[in-house]
């Protein structure tokens, strides 16, 4: 029984099918990639994780918990954090703000009248974002404004923020797009350390092999919106069905 | 039956004066991305030139007329205008009394400078500007605007009736085989409706048969791409908020008739207009357009006194009343694009 | 100091001797000179100075913070009024528990509308509270004349008997503290000045200083941080297990609190209230004057509330006889000419003026007034330092 | 030019100038130095003009302003004198006001109560203003006035033509010349009956709010009196421009008149949407179809233009009036201005010499002195005929107009034309008629200040 469990989850745009029949769990303390070319419904899928899309079929539970029709915040409360494509900060807040809220999220919930009393204590949490920073190795860094950073720095951040809430499972969305090489491995170096160091599950979905094939453990390919093979990486490289449906959009 | 009848003719009738209001706020907003809080003042000035046309084919001298006194006794002071003199009376006559329908000529051009002027003076250097400046400066600009105007037209209405040829009303009910009297609209109202749709109309065909048109219409889209493609699009915008000036203006000179110009009809619009784009859908013409028509008829039937006896004061909110429940419903209004304005 | 960074202090330190000393820095012209016309410290327009400054404090928490742009703001100021002074009319003329009335009238009513509007953003929320702000402005003129009075408002009248007074028979009630009335001034006559210093105004002003502390204290502490963050990043702070609606909510009751508050001390001043309060143009003017004085701002809302009231009482007043009074020392054909120059922006041309102001200020200084003050110190600072620098005129925000 | 009517507050020409220099703190409350709110000590005395400047009602206001300025330039013995050679009483000498020059300073309501009186405390708080005058909308007025009576001085109301003003709303230290709604319909009533006959059906359209209630209330009463029906009365939102949906129904419902009880652009939108109509070429139940305007003035004649024509309404004062007071005061306007004056303009300037006449008269400037001075007052030669300020309620009886629009003007001012002077016993009422706020209605107490 994984952390994770997608069970018949199926979701329709218009004359679109999307998503059919997805299967997938992912193992607690697992690195899980889920691969596919454009288009394979990824992105839909993990959208159908994090509830900011409701699947028209099947369940997702999470922890023996469905999270569907949960509100995204619900969802993250949950244990869920993700990490989006292109980095989702508060780029007109200082890095540290940056990583105060998300310290204040894990502390205090989603709202509550109680929260906001709370909030004028604020010195565990800025204890908390001080060393979550350090942890991140951007100290340095923590009166810039978010926005004005690099992208490599911005990713980092992103990934802090998530950590800090202690999630039990943190969904990547092609973390390394549009990074050049010595941030992607840079990057790769980074969840490894995170996916050694601490208990958390890591579901990737991923474009470039060369993260995947760094990182994962179990691989779940997807194409035209179904799951074609979930498997060890090593058996999934030379798969003839993974290169078929490859090959046939790449040809 | 006859009321019903009678109400939707009503609705349609201020529904084509929202609408056209309506399309060309959506068009600046739609291409150039700028709240235009001045577009009000556009339809006032439009108003203006109306009354200007008219004042200056009345551009008179004045002769004393012995045999006639003013209020204070003195011998009075008659003004000629100078149409008679080039025109003869009756010819002259005509022509004054034509004023408004002559007015459209002299209303595109002169629209389409001030638009020119406006855009290229002040609104190109807001296109990236946050859209609260964008308000603060169109709004600075539209008290501006009727300020001018009051300082040499006053702040009483002026009366601007249409040709004589115009008065009086048309009989649905006897054309349709009801009593006479019962239904009954102005000609100049019927005028106005139509020559709403022409406008509308034209814009569309506008917009989707012209390779202008389409640019514009890619531009509304997806401005970055288009820009990419090597295509001038800032000429094209100056265009078209010239363009759209001029369908505001004309709105107004044809609305002179119908209620009598003053410097602040302009704001009185404003925030109609503001509820009918956004209850249409922020950036869709479309949209603009049937909401200016839907919320013209509803406004229509809830004036009527049947429907005052049981609701009181539903007339007061009732346009408020419906913006908030298709807000409500419909997240981004009748036609709304995602993610347009919603920042 | 009162848990505040010292930058801060320093800033209510310096907003609260403006304030209290308002009545000398108001007045700096003799009352015999022709610059008279443009001392403003007189209780009235002191009064509305710090009342408007609430009002746009309060407007800043909301539009300045989370970046909803309301545009209805002046309904929970009306409410508020409308609160205050039928707390006057039935219980008590005492202030106090009036400013309070209005305080949670304008709160229900703002969480009300709130929770309606903020499930929308963008214009879509203007335009949803400008439309309650419409619908209660047209009901209070109309068909709500029982409650509020209609065209000609509510006033004190010498029928009121409120339950916690003693007024004598025919007796018109007066808003007071404590038996302190509102209108009693104490002058002072100095050689050809004259400064008047009124127990309404200072009650105001004090409500204004808290207001301010309460403010900075919102913008600095972890909730004006979790607004910021909302106008930041509303899909990260969802992700981030935050739910961004009720922390809007709260700072939209807040802010609709502080409009109350503002209704509230202008029956507590001036004991009337009007539906014009809260027409669609006085949601505006708000929004104006916080753009006008610098979103985002501490200050900025203060100051540009300032601004507009002192040019509606100010500016409006002038007339062209004062004109020909101040340049009676120009030869006469130049005295005219001059005068006919100046005219059109005066007087009842002020709107004008207004309309040049914000084009202006939009233009050269997207920061509003706070941008313009914090160049001319950098001006003024460069040239200290040195002259080769030189002033350069930045664009970058105003903090 | 040299003119100065620049003032400040009076008390300090005299009582500062002698403290200046020795930086004296003095503290009073008022009444340790003065026995009434802005007791003018100096040779001058300043009055508060206060009427709308920006907004619809701007030309009105710019009227009412020249008005006033023909006024203290009467008062200061300036120009030909205009009504002060007519007026009854002749306790004015033209050397200002009990020997002290005449002063103004002026204000801009906006038509809105809450700048109106901003703008009147400032006058009274900054200006030292002795009297509040002006106005052009009884929300307006009634809030002016409520505020005169806090602060204890005295307010002459402008245009104001609800009941209100000196009805429920009624102030002691507020005084009112222009006729209200209930003597627009007394005086309409029978002039209607006696051109269009008894046996009427009439549909309203109502500004809705209280003006409009007013003025509905007294034009069905007094119509219905004369055997008119009221078919149906419609409220329409202050904020209308367009009527065509409210005017539409009106030949459906059986009605052969309309009354519009609307003013100012209202009026104007609401009159020009009925004419387009084509109602007044209809004929229902046999009969013309006719409009009704129950309140006329020249400003809004003019905005509606031709459509005016053959309109019945009533007004406070028309210029073609013949009687003495009214040609001085339309010479002297005249040939200051180059037009002829409103009503609002001949209100404001009567409410201005009455104010002086009664402090002359009374010799003093004190508010209650001043009321007392005003109360029960009969005057004449002002342009109305034999009038009466009636103490009980302040309110001016005299003679109403009722006017019709002509059919030919001669000039862009010549627009209305007078079809019967109302005399004024028909406009008559208790003090506590059931419209004026019935017996519950009281002035108070009159004030005089701190």
């Amino acid at each position: 029984m994984g952390i994770l469990e997608v069970k018949d989850v199926g979701k329709r745009f218009g004359g679109l099918q999307a998503l059919s029949d997805v299967n997938l769990s992912v193992k607690e303390n697992s690195v899980h990639a889920i691969i596919g070319p454009n288009g394979a419904g990824k992105s839909t899928l993990l959208n159908c994780l994090v509830g900011k899309l409701i699947p028209d079929t099947g369940s997702v539970m999470f922890d023996g918990q469905s999270v569907l029709g949960r509100t995204p915040h619900e969802i993250n409360q949950m244990g869920i954090s993700r990490v989006f494509q292109t980095p989702e900060i508060f780029g007109e807040l200082t890095v540290m703000e940056n990583m105060m809220i998300p310290c204040f999220a894990k502390r205090d919930g989603a709202f509550s009248l109680q929260a906001i009393a709370n909030m004028f204590s604020e010195k565990d949490v800025v204890e908390r974002a001080e060393s979550m920073l350090e942890d991140m190795n951007m100290a340095d860094k923590r009166h810039m404004h978010a926005a004005s950073m690099s992208r490599g720095d911005k990713r980092r951040l992103e990934i802090g923020m998530c950590l800090a809430q202690e999630p039990r499972l943190l969904l990547l969305d092609e973390p390394t797009a549009g990074m050049a090489r010595a941030d992607t491995n840079n990057t790769i170096d980074l969840l490894k350390q995170i996916s050694d160091e601490r208990d958390i599950t890591i579901a990737i979905i991923e474009h470039d092999m060369h993260v995947v094939f760094s990182l994962a453990q179990r691989i779940t390919v997807l194409a035209q919106g179904t799951p074609l093979v979930e498997d060890d990486p090593e058996n999934i490289k030379g798969h003839p069905k993974v290169r078929e449906a490859y090959l046939g959009e790449t040809a | 039956m006859e009321a019903i009848i009678l109400q939707i003719l009503n609705g349609l009738d201020k529904g084509s004066a929202y609408a056209l209001i309506a399309l060309g706020l959506t068009l600046i907003f739609g291409t150039l991305g700028v709240v235009n809080f001045a577009h009000g003042a556009l339809f006032m000035i439009g108003a203006f030139c109306a009354v200007t046309l008219s004042r200056i084919l009345t551009l008179s001298y004045t002769v004393v007329d012995e045999t006639k006194t003013d209020f204070l006794g003195n011998p009075a002071k008659v003004d000629v205008p100078y149409v008679y003199d080039l025109f003869g009376q009756a010819t002259g006559d005509a022509i004054i009394d034509w004023a408004v329908p002559l007015s459209i000529l002299f209303a595109i051009p002169v629209m389409m400078v001030i638009g020119f002027v406006m855009e290229r003076g002040l609104i190109k250097h807001f296109y990236t500007r946050p859209h609260a400046d964008q308000i603060l400066v169109t709004f600075g600009l539209a008290i501006v605007l009727q300020e001018v105007i009051k300082y040499f037209y006053g702040a009483n209405p002026i009366p601007t009736p249409a040709p004589q040829a115009f008065t009086g009303s048309f009989d649905f009910g006897a054309a349709l085989g009801f009593d006479p009297n019962l239904i009954i609209y102005p000609y100049w109202r019927i005028i106005y409706f139509v020559f709403a749709a022409i406008i509308i109309g034209a814009v569309f065909a506008f917009l989707q048969f012209t390779t202008f048109g389409m640019v514009v219409r890619a531009g509304m889209a997806d401005r970055e791409t288009v820009g990419l493609l090597g295509i001038n699009i800032d000429r094209r915008f100056t265009i078209m908020f010239g363009l759209a000036a001029a369908v505001a203006g004309l709105a107004g000179v044809m609305y002179t008739p119908i209620n009598s110009p003053n410097y602040h009809m302009g704001m009185d619009f404003l925030v109609l207009s503001f509820v009918v784009v956004v209850v249409g859908g922020m950036g869709s013409l479309p949209g603009a357009v049937l909401a200016g028509f839907l919320l013209g008829i509803l406004e229509s039937f809830a004036s009527m006194r049947e429907v005052l006896a049981v609701l009181p004061g539903l007339n007061q909110i009732i346009i408020y009343l419906v913006a908030i429940i298709i807000l409500l419903t419909r997240p981004r209004g009748l036609m709304g694009r995602k993610g347009v304005m919603e920042e | 100091m009162l848990g505040l960074e010292k930058k801060d202090f320093q800033l209510l330190l310096v907003v609260a001797g403006l304030t209290l000393l308002a009545p000398f820095i108001l007045n700096p012209f003799p009352e015999s000179s022709g610059m008279a016309q443009f001392n403003a410290g007189y209780p009235d327009l002191m009064q509305r100075f710090v009342i408007f400054g609430i009002f746009a404090i309060g407007f800043n928490i909301l539009f300045g913070l989370t970046g909803y742009l309301s545009f209805g703001h002046a309904a929970f100021l009306g409410v508020g009024s409308y609160g205050a002074i039928w707390m006057m009319k039935l219980i008590s003329l005492n202030v106090i528990p009036a400013i309070f009335m209005g305080i949670v009238v304008a709160g229900i009513f703002a969480l009300a509308v709130g929770f309606i509007t903020l499930r929308r953003s963008g214009i879509y929320f203007s335009i949803l509270t400008l439309a309650f702000a419409q619908m209660s402005y047209a009901l209070a003129y109309s068909v709500l004349t029982p409650i509020t009075g209609g065209e000609t408002g509510l006033q004190i009248k010498s029928t009121d008997r409120p339950l916690l007074s003693n007024l004598e028979e025919g007796e018109i009630g007066r808003a007071n503290l404590f038996g302190m009335d509102m209108r009693a001034s104490f002058e002072l006559n100095v050689g050809d000045w004259l400064f008047t210093f009124n127990a309404g105004y200072y009650i105001a002003a004090i409500a204004m200083l808290a207001s301010f502390y309460l403010a900075i204290r919102i913008f600095r502490s972890p909730f004006g941080m979790m607004l910021r963050a909302i106008k930041s990043n509303q899909t990260r702070m969802s992700y981030t297990g935050l739910n961004p609606r009720p922390h809007t909510l709260a700072a939209f009751v807040i802010s609709g609190m502080y409009a109350g508050l503002a209704g509230g001390l202008l029956v507590a001043m001036d004991t009337q209230v009007g539906p014009e309060r809260m027409f669609w143009t006085a949601s505006g003017e708000v929004v104006l004057m916080t753009i006008l004085g610098g979103v985002g701002t501490l200050i900025g809302p203060v100051l540009g509330a300032g601004a507009i009231k002192y040019m509606e009482n100010i500016l409006s007043k002038i007339n062209k006889d004062v004109l020909h009074q101040w340049f009676a020392f120009l030869p006469d054909g130049l005295e005219d000419f001059v005068i006919t120059l100046i005219y059109p922006f005066i007087g009842k041309g002020w709107h004008l003026t207004l309309g040049i102001l914000f084009m202006l200020v939009v233009i050269y200084l997207p920061g509003g007034l706070v941008e313009g003050g914090q160049r001319l110190a950098r001006a003024l600072r460069g040239k200290k330092a040195s002259d080769e620098d030189g002033p350069k005129a930045s664009t970058e925000p105003a903090e | 030019m040299s003119k100065s009517n620049f003032t400040r507050r009076g008390l300090l020409k005299t009582s500062a100038v002698t403290g200046a220099g020795l930086a004296l703190p003095t503290i009073f409350t008022a009444q340790s130095a003065h026995a009434f709110t802005n007791e003018p000590t100096g040779g001058t005395v300043t009055l508060g003009f206060n009427v709308p400047q920006t907004g619809p009602y701007a030309d009105e206001g710019a009227d009412e302003l020249r008005a006033y300025q023909l006024a203290v330039e009467h008062l200061n013995g300036g120009g030909d004198g205009g009504m002060m050679n007519t007026f009854s009483s002749k306790a004015l000498q033209g050397n200002g006001i009990l020997g002290k020059k005449v002063e103004f300073v002026t204000g801009d309501t906006q038509t809105k109560s809450d700048a109106a009186r901003a703008s009147a405390k400032s006058m009274i708080e900054k200006d030292g203003a002795i009297m509040i005058t002006g106005g052009s909308s009884s929300g307006v007025a009634v809030a002016v006035q409520a505020l005169c009576q806090e602060a204890g001085v005295i307010f002459m109301a402008g245009l104001t033509h609800s009941n209100d003003t000196t009805g429920k709303d009624r102030k002691a230290n507020g005084f009112r010349h222009f006729f209200n709604s209930y003597m627009s319909g007394a005086a309409l009533a029978p002039v209607l009956a006696g051109a269009y006959g008894k046996d009427r059906k009439a549909y309203h359209l109502t500004a809705d709010y209280n003006w409009g209630y007013t003025t509905e209330e007294a034009v069905k009463a007094s119509t219905e009196a004369m055997g008119w029906e009221t078919v149906a009365a419609v409220k329409t939102p202050l904020t209308q421009t367009d009527f065509s949906s409210y005017i539409a129904p009106v030949l459906q419902s059986g009605a052969d008149t309309l009354v519009l009880n609307h003013y100012g652009g209202n009026m104007v939108n609401s009159l020009t949407n009925a004419v387009q109509f084509g109602l007044r070429d209809k004929q229902v139940n046999g009969k013309d179809f006719q409009i009704i305007v129950p309140l006329y003035s020249r400003l809004m004649a003019k905005g509606a233009g031709a459509n005016v024509k053959g309109i019945f309404g009533s007004t406070n004062w028309h210029w073609s009036l013949t009687d003495e007071g009214s040609k001085a005061f339309v010479k002297s306007f005249g040939t200051k201005y180059g037009f002829p004056p409103s009503q609002a303009a001949h209100t404001t300037y009567v409410q201005t010499l009455l104010y002086a006449d009664a402090v002359e008269r009374a010799g003093s400037f004190a508010p209650c002195a001043v009321a007392e001075a005003l109360e029960d007052y009969e005057f004449d030669g002002l342009g109305n005929g034999k009038t009466l300020y009636r103490g009980a309620d302040h309110q001016c009886f005299k003679d109403v107009l009722v006017v019709k629009g002509k059919e030919n003007p001669s000039s862009e001012f010549d627009l209305l034309e007078i079809v019967e002077v109302t005399p004024v016993e028909q406009v008559m009422y208790q003090p506590d008629h059931p419209q004026m706020g019935g017996a519950e209605a009281s002035l108070g107490s009159c004030n005089n200040g701190a």
